[in-house]
């Protein structure tokens, strides 16, 4: 502030340099909680300055980046570039955990990528609702991979990178294989009390798709 | 001559400076403040200070006050006592039979809380000068709202995935036997199925491409599969959706996707 | 938006580019009042951006204008110039006088932190009123530290981010003169020598807990 003193004193007589009336525009234009007019911008800055042309300047300084030197009316402001916009968002995550159904259908696709839903279903048991696929997609855990050159021609999945991210994996292949997983003491000979899931309960699972899925975990 | 006019002059203005203090008593923030003031009279580095002068004046301080009949809070006459009990100690030889720490020990402590007192003024007085948010720097001043999305995120670790897995591979390790129903398309699946496929085949495609896959192999599977699409491509060709050749008898059904009306 | 879309598909395994990465985060910047933290920078651009550099590229481009970019603590905020302070009459802000009290029990936190109030009271020689410290709290220039592992289990005060926003400061390590105090051993937390209360001694005022908390830590 002290060293503005001087500056002050002297542009009574010479208003100070346009690089200088740049910034002075710059930073009340920043600062205001309003479009700021012409008038108030030569009311606020050292007599003499110029400040139809440090607007100029302004503008083209900005043109191109995050945000932007706009016109409202007869007075101006700086605004976010509008292609920027998705960015003022802010998301707040709420973590659950995924439905038995997602995993399995998860662990199969990164079992046996590329892999078509009917290979999936084949191997669950139960068809696979769309729900279930789409929330990997949209997780993007999952995406498309080639169609499948067979009849139908359908469409297959592969799992993403950012799946190996968050499963911490370099590649797919890292996965254990099932004699490993057995090593492991993963595989148990019998099924661990949550996952005991008769065939009857299966038939059921295949009549009501939807629902079962939504009842499953 | 002029040497002597001047400490003659610098004692009136300590005098002065001292009667000062009295009559603003209250001005002060504590014994350790009014300490602090009165050791500026020594004109001297605070780490070079005469704790026992300081210990000297502040005594004389009180002296002064209590002459006044000006009353002093408590902390000031605790303080008073603690310096006169300092002083005591500084002044007589040290009694090596007595316990605690020595009249120095406790000077050089004073004497470090003053310079600290000190040293946290001039560092506040050095923060306030800063440049200030809302003085000399601004914020922006048309904040752009942020919308707040509520995002869910589903939470599943390498263990789920792979004991996942291990579950459905191993499944049929332990299942007892019961009527597999697994083999089992239902015409609604075999439509639903069809529906969604028929569109990408342009030209006459046998109706056994559209068995799922998996289906084709196993022969009860293959079998329920079949009569379901078949059942499902009757179903398609009623609704005018699809329509249907078959070239001889027991020659491969073929379906096509039946072209607009409109197109 | 729209144009953003292919962008973020492929985001996943390619960033934009860092010109791109450094008008985004220019953008988010300039939209809030608060500084943003580099993680949030990070949770609202895409995957894969190094925010870190687009934020060393963006404080260069804004050298020497009427906006700076600023870093404060583990955040970044964009503030006008502080020599262009005296332009800014119509934004200032009256701040309610602190008193001398609060501006000293400040500087003992920010210089001692955490700082218990024993602590404060230790080196002020005075007990410190309720209202002082509740100023600063209003403030946010502090805030409630950690427990003080000591006899009553004291607690103790830090600087917010606020503080260092409002002095700004990049992080409490700035200080000015903190190096030298140190040195000097002036922020040393040094008891009184013996067993035998100090000339600070506050009568009823000091705690038996402050008290062994001084002699203790």
């Amino acid at each position: 502030m002290a060293d503005s003193k001087p500056d002050d004193a002297e542009s009574l007589f010479e208003a100070p340099p346009m690089g200088e009336q740049e910034r002075m525009c710059e930073a009340i234009l920043f600062a205001s909680a309003d479009p700021v007019t012409v008038r108030e911008l030569e009311s606020r800055l050292p007599h003499g300055c110029d400040v139809a042309e440090a607007l100029v300047h302004l503008r083209k300084r900005y043109e191109g980046r995050g945000v932007r030197l706009v016109r409202v009316g007869d007075a101006w402001a700086m605004r976010t570039a509008p292609d920027l916009g998705f960015l003022m968002q802010k998301e707040t995550v709420e973590t659950r955990k995924l439905s038995r159904a997602a995993i399995e259908t998860l662990a199969i696709i990164a079992y046996h990528q590329p892999a078509t839903r009917a290979e999936i279903e084949e191997i669950r048991g139960v068809s696979v609702s769309r729900g279930t696929v789409d929330q990997l997609l949209e997780l993007e855990w999952i995406r498309f991979g080639r169609r499948r050159m067979t009849p139908g021609r359908p469409v297959t999945y592969v799992v993403t990178q950012e799946f190996l991210d968050h499963f911490g994996l370099e590649n797919a292949r890292d996965l254990p294989g099932l004699k490993e997983l057995r090593a492991a003491g993963l595989l148990d000979n019998r099924p661990p009390p949550g996952a005991m899931q008769g065939p009857d309960d299966q038939g059921e699972e295949e009549e009501v798709i939807g629902q079962s899925e939504l009842f499953e975990d | 001559m002029t040497d002597e006019f001047e400490m003659q002059e610098t004692e009136i203005q300590t005098r002065l400076a001292a009667e000062a203090l009295i009559v603003d008593v209250d001005g002060f923030e504590g014994p350790l403040d009014l300490l602090l003031t009165l050791s500026r009279t020594q004109k001297v580095d605070l780490r070079k200070i005469s704790v026992l002068q300081l210990a000297q004046q502040y005594l004389g301080f009180v002296e002064r006050a209590k002459k006044l009949r000006i009353e002093l809070a408590a902390d000031y006459l605790v303080m008073a006592a603690w310096l006169a009990f300092l002083k005591s100690r500084l002044l007589l030889p040290p009694d090596p039979s007595e316990e605690g720490p020595s009249g120095e020990e406790l000077a050089a402590h004073l004497a470090f809380q003053l310079e600290r007192l000190q040293a946290m003024r001039d560092a506040a007085a050095r923060l306030m000068a800063r440049d200030q948010k809302g003085r000399d720097f601004f914020v922006r001043g048309l904040p752009e709202d942020v919308s707040r999305i509520r995002r869910i995120s589903y939470s599943a670790t390498l263990l789920d995935l792979m004991q996942a897995y291990a579950r459905l591979r191993t499944r049929d390790e332990f299942r007892p036997y019961v009527m597999d129903r697994n083999a089992i398309l239902t015409m609604e699946q075999a439509l639903e199925r069809m529906r969604g496929l028929i569109g990408y085949a342009g030209d006459w495609t046998a109706l056994e491409s559209y068995l799922p896959e998996g289906w084709e192999t196993d022969p009860a599977r293959r079998r329920s599969a079949t009569a379901a699409s078949f059942a499902a491509a009757l179903e398609l060709a009623k609704l005018g959706h699809i329509e249907i050749r078959q070239g001889e008898v027991f020659a491969p059904i073929q379906i096509r996707k039946k072209a607009d009306p409109d197109g």
